[in-house]
């Protein structure tokens, strides 16, 4: 089954060309769904296969690869010129066979959630198309084993992304959101792309084993080299992972519609970043600087964004920024040596993420708005949405026996033994995020109804939405334990670290007791602020501390440093134009003008300008000096004309003279 | 008498000659400076034949040649001057604007 | 009375014209046009006998008292009759030529050309005045042919002026050559004969004389308005023949003075020919008068060919004959479609540029055998006056005159300015009637030829180069 | 059969055959232009075909004296250099003659004029000997004088007249440098195979002096700042399918030149200007696609786009090793396609709505999807989205210059930046938002404009997918060329 | 002072003033006679110098030919108003600058021959010269009848009103 992998990204993509093709729009066809999700079933099925596959090590060689020539090209080496070629090929390891089933699944459920999500939507076959395309994007991005290729899916992607975000481009936002997520995370993809630039230059190859084995190779990656590549793949993921400063796009992109956020913006692409530094780890082992860089990124972005996440009172602005901080810490974890928890995290992760989201979205399409100030009082209208969401949000906080616990667990443990203020601010930030999850909790689904019309109306969403939930829900519960059972998850994407990296100092014992009971202690406190049904407590600590909750509010400036950004380019791109129209062009025109008439003066004669209507630089040039030469030579003088020959006779005696 | 003084004579003879087409308003007045040119010529030629190449008579022929073709150029000249004065009705040079570049 | 038998074609073509002066008489006025026909017949008759004389070169060609009848200087005669030819067709389709004075008017025509076959052949300063007298007085009376017209005789009398001081300074000149040298013969000066200031004015005061008839700068003034005076057949004529047979003098002067080395005569010509076509572009780009433009960009020309006089070099020499074919063809042809143009013009001046407007939507054809002409006048391949251009830089470059070579690149560019204002007008405006623009066969027949050889000799040179590379040879010691 | 001859001269034959009709007779004038251009295009197929991929040097050559007395040959070949570049011209002509069947004036004016730029353009890529290289360069000056002059927009007359002075100017110094080169070589020839091996004998100096003599004439062309200023005039006035002439081929006449003289000849004068030619790049990338941004004209937009990918071929150039050249190469290939439906797409609006104002428009993916779809395929390609043309020949310029020059193709990047930038809002303001009531009447894409962009759509997605099929044609040459010693 | 001298001299002083005159004389009728004067004066001139032929010629073409032709078409043209409008134009000053300039370069020819006598007297030339327009000379003797007949053409052509008109 394994060698059949490049099925996984192939089929999806025939499937939306598929749809996009040969399916009508407005017939509301319900074979393009269908369609949709019946590839992805497959998908699902195979990629589950080839996950039994790799766990019972039934593939040999082990990582699986497989390579086509894609096209060849000229390379050089040393001055000569050669013909390379340009593989292009599937590579199952561990953490590959991990990500196709996530990816499949969490975009299976998807699709059959948006069945009911988005009935009776204009574009609806289009959505399943993106929707298809998307999806086979990123399993290419996830099995390939060049990292070139690796590079044009993780740009595909993005203009999924792009194209969903913007669904309902009819609005402004969406439109407007949809741009900024692209323009950001292109941003970041050209630290990446410089990254590739090196890679070429350094190994010259874009095959990720090759790659891994010549980085091993001593003497071929020297650790400037890594730290630059590192950065700039670093780069790229910040931009698709949503880290800090880049995080501004992820937010904004919840104007697409819920599901997709559930799938993108969550579960898949968002964790395309995770994947892609977790794919060159060799790189990063190379360069402490890069994989210090890695791990203070993650920080930063999780304890920023889940202070962010306190005070948003859109549900999915609370699950965006959510999202934004477990990102954060999962690349802290991978930046801190922690190949296996970061992927870990990055599963489990994508299990309950999806199911907020999807939840968030019953919620939505039940109450047909997004401001949790006019939910509450939601579990007895919506019992499973409820249910399930309960269930993630327990996981996302840490709770034994969620899966959150033990992956969360294993980066809190990873990040103690490599340093201990990064795991004081994490295990802050992982109090936080219990924090905001009950308070989103609260606020939406325990306590009164605050607005009544929206509660009336209020229903439960139908199953077609109800059992993707779930069924995420069971995975939320059961995925930790059951890949952390023996270490079956580390032992399944097996990341062997060189010996520099190893740093075996365990974390104490009790910790992850001490850590749920913070957490507990963190819900607890939670629900004194917002699950009391009164809200007097958060008012009057909003009321005194007003500035930091502005700062908050707005995102601690980095939107507005986004759009000052964009301003001063926007000027400097003005200034370009002007300077292009008015100086070079006008050089060249006025300057040959300019030529032109001094001669014309010169040679005296004229006096209609046939110019001076067509070439716009004369129009501008003084007239004064024309009038005075002119006068040097009036017209049509027989006299004058005979000077000049007199003049060049004298001229030819003077020559005389001179002899 | 020497050739030096034969050639100063057609010498400043040319240069009246010169000095009255440049300056004369009258296209008849030009049409006598030229003359006055030519003569300038033929004096140079009489001359240099009988000092320095005594020994042929190529310099006066080519000074009657002059002569000849001076007397059809002042035919024609007076001719267009006919001309142009019965169209213009005048005969100064400044006057003729028509054509201008 | 020596090997008088080398200039029958002259004697033969002024025979012709006295008959056809004679014939004027016995010619009703009506019937005025027969003298044409018989005129350009005569002309391709001396063509013929030139042809005749290259055939049997070792009898018809040789070294005359006077003149040197040499491959070179049958080629000029050649395009000297080929210009009178077509002159005389354009002329046919001329409206405001009396009638009446047909026969005055050919009879001219091909005294002019008589002198100027006699000036190419030339080896004497005597021949070479008398010949040049002879167009000049010529061409003085064909720019004042149309009576009527004030413009015609200020252009006459103006071009008149000139001819009579330019020739006034230039028999000053021949008087210092003689006493300097003893002879008028070009032939056999020996380097003591040459290097005294007696004899450097006397030259410089000659070459102020070729300069006047070849239109070089500083002697250029009178050309735009003796042009756009003269009958446009006589201004076709005029900006042709007189032009290269001058130049084809000029070259013989070159090719016994140069090698003399009796004084720097290049520096100064790299100057002048870099004044004359510096003057001629920039000036015509203000002209709105199609006459006037032409005749500019007709001084211009005569800056480019100077480029192959300066060169020195058989190549030069050989671009100076090739150009001036070149130069032939594509200047009749603008010529005659200004006159089609014009002749069926409403406008206040028919030759303004306005009477261009939309050409292309009357006469597409016209039109585009105009832009043929005009793009070959600026050098753009694959057009003729490319080819022409292309070998008189090339010479330069090869003799190590780049700068001029740049010049002279820069300068086409500057020309394709006029040049295009020129297609601007018959392209991109819209035109004032709609009414088809018809021309008559004869000038249609002028017209092909041009066009012909616009676009033959541009697309393949060789022939004509092969012919100029035999030509470009002469008969001195 | 001399096949590259018949390729050449079947549009020219076909323009003398319009020039014999009436022109009333529509048309037999249109059918006439696209029988003779398509036929050409066929042939150029054949050559495809017959073309041997594994084979660096000239092939189908065709060599005839021309003028013998001045060592001129009507000499004709390919190679991987140019073969691609003459499919693409012929492949470009037709469509642009299909769209251009769209004209409504002086019809018989236009395919004339039409015909001869196409013999022109190709005739460049085919030429073997400098004179005739030069003859068909400035060939395609005067029907593209015509063609923007009559056919185009309220500054036409001034934009043709610029074009045209400007890049004769140009190709004025270009012919200096023909005949210093032809002076200085033994024996004297215009051969440019013969001249490749002739720059042993040459200074360095004579060879910068020739080099600076060419660069004008190709730098203008190319446009390389700070010559490019006639471009965004020229294409924002002329007329749709001329616009796409313009950006599709006659742009690459310089880059072509550039790499096939400059690079083959001159090895000394090319390495002395590698620095400025790096330089201008960057100029070229960045500058360009901030003058993109600044634009509110889709047109004007498009046109300073062209400014920016040209630049990614001097990028390439720079680098001076095979990756780079063939990132060049592609790069000409990838960009006459996607800007060529670019322009077709912008002139597409503008036939409806009059105007090309980005500001004027919003919303229209709803009225207009086919067009929408379409667009937005075009301008991902632009901005360079893998899987579409634009990326690898971009990737390759940048990955051949970065072995060379780290910093500028690092800058360079900014530029992607940047015209993903001026994309992505050009496309939000025009498509996306809310609809603009006053185009409630906006049709979508008729027939004869589908048959004219999607092919080079097509061509866009199936360059991007399958990259192969291109570079194979080039790969051998352009190895060869960088090994060749030098 | 010799004989020979003084007739120079006298004759010099003739042409040079009366051609001074014939440029500055604001009366063209006198210009016109002055010009006659000038140009016997130069006819003398031959005769000192022993060009016998040139002499007559001179006589016969130019004085009595030449100038009574321009004094007959001054008269045909005159207008009264001539005899108040300045002759000369404004640019005489730039014309005596260049004029001087160039008498420097003149003179420096003519002072170099300063030291060259007189060969001899004259001899009789016509015959020589006779022999020379039917020799070597013939071409250019026959293309200056072309000459005049083309001056003749030109003459009748401008001075004949036309009846058609």
């Amino acid at each position: 089954m394994v060698e059949h992998a490049y099925l996984i990204p192939l089929l999806p993509f025939l499937v939306s060309l598929v749809i996009l093709f040969f399916f009508d729009e407005d017939a509301h066809s319900p074979y393009a769904p269908y369609l949709g999700i019946a590839t992805m079933f497959w998908c699902l099925v195979q990629s589950l296969v080839i996950f039994h596959q790799a766990s019972s090590g039934a593939v040999h060689p082990w990582p699986y690869e497989g390579s086509w020539e894609w096209f060849s090209f000229a390379a050089d080496s040393a001055g000569k010129g050669f013909s390379a070629a340009m593989p292009i090929g599937i590579l199952i390891d561990g953490a590959a066979a991990v990500m196709l089933v996530v990816v499949t699944l969490v975009s299976l459920l998807v699709q059959v959630y948006s069945l009911g999500y988005m009935h009776g939507d204009p574009r609806f076959k289009r959505y399943y198309a993106y929707l298809s395309f998307f999806t086979a994007s990123m399993l290419g991005l996830v099995v390939s084993n060049n990292l070139l290729v690796t590079f044009a899916c993780w740009e595909l992607v993005g203009v999924s992304s792009y194209l969903l975000i913007g669904f309902w481009f009819e609005k402004p936002a969406p439109a407007y959101a949809s741009k900024k997520a692209f323009m950001t995370t292109k941003l970041g993809d050209c630290g990446l792309y410089v990254a590739l630039l090196l890679i070429w230059a350094k190994f010259g190859s874009f095959k990720i084993s090759m790659l891994a084995v010549s980085a091993a190779t001593p003497g071929v990656l020297t650790p400037l080299a890594a730290t630059a590549i590192g950065l700039g793949i670093l780069c790229g993921a910040a931009g698709k992972s949503a880290q800090w400063p880049l995080f501004i796009w992820l937010p904004d992109a919840m104007e697409g519609p819920t599901p997709v956020s559930a799938l993108i913006h969550a579960a898949t692409m968002v964790a395309a970043g995770i994947y892609l530094v977790a794919k060159t780890y060799f790189i990063y082992a190379a360069s402490p600087v890069a994989m210090e860089a890695v791990a203070w990124i993650g920080l930063i972005t999780a304890l920023l964004a889940a202070t962010m996440a306190l005070v948003a009172y859109d549900i999915k602005r609370v699950l965006a920024f959510s999202t934004v901080s477990q990102l954060g810490f999962m690349l802290c974890a991978l930046g801190c040596g922690g190949y296996t928890a970061g992927l870990f995290h990055l599963t489990t992760h994508a299990f309950f993420k999806a199911l907020l989201f999807l939840g968030a979205g019953s919620v939505i399409h039940s109450v047909h708005t997004n401001d949790m100030r006019q939910m509450g009082g939601l579990s007895k209208k919506m019992p499973v949405t409820f249910g399930t969401m309960f269930v993630a949000t327990l996981a996302i906080a840490g709770i034994w026996p969620f899966a959150g616990y033990f992956s969360k667990d294993m980066i809190l443990e990873r990040v103690y033994g490599h340093n201990q203020v990064m795991f004081g601010l994490l295990t802050f930030a992982a109090l936080l995020t219990a924090f905001y999850m009950f308070r989103m909790i609260f606020l939406t689904f325990v306590g009164d109804d605050r607005d009544h019309e929206r509660h009336h109306h209020a229903h439960e969403s139908p199953w077609v939405m109800l059992w993707p939930l779930c069924l995420l829900a069971f995975l939320s519960v059961v995925s930790g334990a059951a890949l952390a059972h023996n270490g079956f998850f580390e032992h399944l994407v097996n990341y062997k670290l060189p010996e520099g990296l190893m740093t075996e100092t365990l974390a104490p014992r009790l910790m992850p007791y001490a850590v749920t009971a913070l957490v507990c202690g963190s819900i607890a406190l939670s629900w004194f602020f917002y699950g009391r049904n009164d809200f007097t407590l958060a008012e009057s600590l909003k009321a005194r501390c007003s500035p930091i909750f502005s700062v908050l509010e707005n995102r601690y400036g980095f939107d507005a440093i986004f759009l000052s950004l964009v301003a001063f380019s926007d000027r400097i791109a003005k200034f370009a134009f002007w300077f292009d129209s008015s100086v070079i062009d006008q050089f060249f025109v006025d300057g040959w003008g300019l030529i032109t008439r001094i001669c014309a003066e010169l040679s005296g004669l004229f006096d209609n300008l046939f110019v001076d209507r067509t070439v716009d630089g004369f129009g501008g040039l003084s007239m004064d000096a024309g009038v005075l030469l002119r006068s040097l030579v009036t017209h049509g003088q027989v006299q004058e004309y005979l000077m000049y020959i007199a003049v060049a006779v004298s001229l030819f005696t003077i020559l005389i003279l001179s002899r | 008498m020497t050739l030096a003084h034969y050639l100063t004579l057609s010498g400043l003879l040319f240069l009246i000659g010169i000095f009255g087409a440049l300056t004369r308003r009258n296209i008849i007045g030009i049409l006598m400076s030229i003359e006055l040119v030519f003569n300038a010529a033929n004096i140079n030629l009489a001359a240099f034949n009988h000092f320095r190449h005594p020994g042929g008579v190529a310099g006066q022929a080519v000074a009657l040649f002059f002569i000849t073709i001076a007397a059809a150029e002042v035919v024609v000249g007076l001719a267009l001057v006919l001309a142009i004065y019965r169209n213009t009705d005048t005969v100064y040079v400044e006057e003729f604007s028509l054509l201008k570049g | 009375m020596t090997a008088i038998h080398l200039i029958f074609p002259e004697i033969a073509l002024c025979a012709l014209a006295l008959a056809l002066m004679v014939a004027d008489l016995f010619v009703a006025p009506k019937h005025g046009r027969l003298l044409y026909h018989l005129a350009w017949l005569a002309s391709i008759v001396t063509l013929c006998l030139i042809g005749l004389s290259i055939s049997d070169a070792a009898r018809y060609q040789g070294l005359g008292s006077l003149w040197s009848v040499d491959p070179m200087s049958q080629f000029f005669k050649m395009l000297v009759l080929l210009t009178t030819v077509l002159s005389l067709l354009m002329g046919l389709e001329y409206k405001d030529l009396p009638p009446a004075r047909a026969g005055i008017f050919v009879s001219l025509l091909m005294f002019a050309s008589t002198g100027m076959m006699l000036l190419v052949s030339s080896v004497d300063l005597l021949l070479t005045f008398v010949s040049l007298e002879l167009i000049s007085i010529s061409s003085f009376i064909l720019t004042g042919f149309e009576k009527r017209n004030p413009k015609s005789s200020e252009g006459a009398i103006k071009y008149f002026l000139f001819g009579a001081f330019s020739s006034a300074v230039m028999a000053f000149g021949i008087s210092l050559f003689y006493g300097a040298t003893g002879t008028t013969k070009l032939l056999g000066l020996t380097q003591a004969q040459t290097g005294g200031p007696l004899f450097i004015l006397g030259l410089l005061l000659v070459l102020l004389g070729f300069a006047f008839k070849a239109s070089i700068a500083p002697m250029h003034f009178w050309v735009p308005d003796a042009y756009e005076g003269a009958p446009t057949p006589v201004t076709a004529y005029l900006s042709i023949a007189p032009k290269i047979a001058t130049l084809a003098a000029m070259l013989r002067l070159f090719a016994i003075l140069l090698p003399a080395k009796v004084f720097d005569l290049t520096t100064l010509f790299v100057l002048l020919s870099a004044l004359t076509m510096t003057i001629g572009n920039f000036t015509a780009m203000f002209q709105r008068n199609v006459k006037r433009l032409l005749a500019y960009s007709s001084i211009a020309q005569a800056g480019y060919i100077l480029i192959g006089l300066v060169s020195g070099t058989v190549v030069g020499m050989e671009g100076v004959l090739l150009y001036s074919f070149i130069y032939v063809a594509m200047n009749i042809g603008a010529f005659s479609v200004a006159q089609a143009v014009a002749s069926q013009s409403s406008g206040a001046d028919p030759y303004g540029l306005e009477s261009f407007d939309g050409l292309s939507q009357r006469s597409f054809g016209l039109a585009l055998a105009m832009t043929f002409f005009l793009l070959s006048l600026a050098g753009i391949p694959p057009l003729a006056g490319f080819m022409g251009k292309f070998y008189i830089f090339q010479a330069a470059v090869q003799s190590g005159h780049i700068g001029l070579a740049a010049l002279g690149l820069v300068n086409s560019v500057v020309s394709v300015y006029y040049y295009m204002a020129i297609a601007y007008h018959m392209f991109f405006k819209p035109a004032a009637t709609e009414e088809p623009l018809s021309i008559g066969p004869y000038l249609y027949g002028g017209l092909a030829v041009a066009v012909a050889g616009v676009i033959i000799f541009g697309i393949y040179p060789e022939p004509l180069i092969a012919s100029v590379q035999t030509s470009a040879q002469y008969n001195l010691p | 059969m001399p096949i590259l001859t018949l390729i050449t001269f079947l549009p020219i034959a076909g323009a003398l055959v319009i020039l014999c009709l009436p022109k009333e007779a529509e048309k037999p004038i249109q059918i006439t232009a696209l029988v003779s251009a398509g036929l050409s295009f066929v042939l150029s197929l054949c050559v495809l075909y017959g073309f041997d991929r594994a084979q660096p040097l000239m092939q189908f050559m065709e060599n005839a004296d021309w003028i013998p007395s001045m060592h001129v040959h009507y000499a004709l070949g390919v190679d991987g250099l140019s073969l691609p570049l003459v499919l693409l011209t012929t492949f470009v002509t037709v469509l642009a003659l299909i769209s251009s069947l769209g004209i409504k004036e002086r019809i018989k004016e236009y395919f004339f004029w039409f015909l001869v730029l196409e013999a022109g353009m190709i005739g460049v890529f085919e030429a073997l000997d400098l004179v005739l290289f030069y003859v068909f360069w400035e060939m395609t000056l005067v029907p593209m004088y015509f063609l923007i002059g009559i056919w185009g927009g309220p500054k036409k007359e001034f934009a043709a007249i610029k074009f045209f002075l400007y890049t004769l100017a140009g190709s004025v110094f270009m012919l200096l440098a023909i005949l210093a080169v032809y002076f200085n070589s033994t024996p004297n020839t215009f051969d440019m195979l013969a001249l490749m091996h002739q720059h042993v004998n040459w200074s360095a100096r004579f060879q910068i002096l020739v080099f600076l003599g060419f660069y004008f004439g190709f730098a203008i062309k190319i446009p390389a700042f700070p010559f490019h200023t006639w471009l965004p005039l020229a294409h924002v006035e002329a007329p749709t399918a001329v616009s796409v002439i313009l950006a599709a081929v006659l742009l690459k006449m310089g880059v072509y030149g550039l790499m096939r003289i400059s690079y083959g000849m001159l090895p000394l004068g090319f390495a002395w200007f590698i620095k400025p030619l790096i330089i201008i790049a960057t100029i070229n990338i960045v500058y360009g696609a901030l003058c993109a941004m600044a634009q509110t004209d889709m047109k004007k937009m498009v046109a300073y786009s062209s400014v920016n990918h040209m630049g990614y071929c001097l990028l390439g150039i720079a680098g001076l090793t095979a990756t780079g050249f063939q990132g060049a190469v592609m790069q000409m290939i990838t960009h006459g396609i996607i800007t060529g439906s670019l322009f077709l797409l912008v002139g597409v609006i503008y036939d409806r709505a009059h105007t090309r104002d980005i500001s004027a428009f919003g919303g229209l993916a709803v009225r207009v999807p086919t067009y929408a779809g379409l667009m937005f395929l075009a301008c991902f390609a632009s901005l360079g989205l893998p899987g579409l043309a634009g990326f690898i020949s971009e990737f390759f310029c940048f990955l051949g210059a970065f072995q060379a020059w780290k910093v500028y193709a690092a800058v360079s990047v900014l530029g992607v930046l940047a015209t993903a930038a001026f994309f992505l809002r050009m496309m939000e303001k025009v498509f996306l938002g809310p609809f603009n009531n006053k185009w409630a009447g906006l049709t979508d894409m008729n027939a004869r404009e589908l048959a004219s962009i999607v092919p080079l759509t097509v061509m866009t997605v199936a360059l991007g997918v399958y990259p192969k099929w291109a570079l194979d044609i080039m790969k051998e040459t352009l190895i060869y060329m960088i090994n060749t010693p030098r | 002072m010799s004989f020979e001298a003084i007739v120079f001299y006298s004759l010099a002083a003739l042409v040079l003033l009366s051609a001074v005159g014939v440029v500055t004389h604001r009366n063209t009728v006198h210009s016109s006679l002055l010009l006659g004067l000038s140009l016997a004066g130069v006819a003398g001139i031959f005769a000192s110098l022993g060009a016998d032929f040139l002499f007559a010629g001179q006589v016969l073409i130019y004085v009595s030919g030449i100038a009574v032709l321009i004094m007959f078409v001054v008269m045909l043209l005159g207008r009264a108003s001539d005899l108040h409008l300045r002759q000369v134009n404004n640019q005489w000053l730039a014309a005596l600058l260049i004029c001087c300039i160039s008498a420097v370069g003149l003179w420096r020819i003519a002072s170099s021959f300063r030291g060259l006598p007189s060969p001899g007297p004259a001899k009789p030339s016509t015959a020589l010269l006779g022999r020379l327009m039917m020799g070597d000379y013939a071409v250019p003797f026959e293309l200056i009848s072309l000459v005049l007949l083309a001056a003749l053409l030109g003459a009748i052509f401008f001075s004949h009103t036309e009846k058609d008109a």
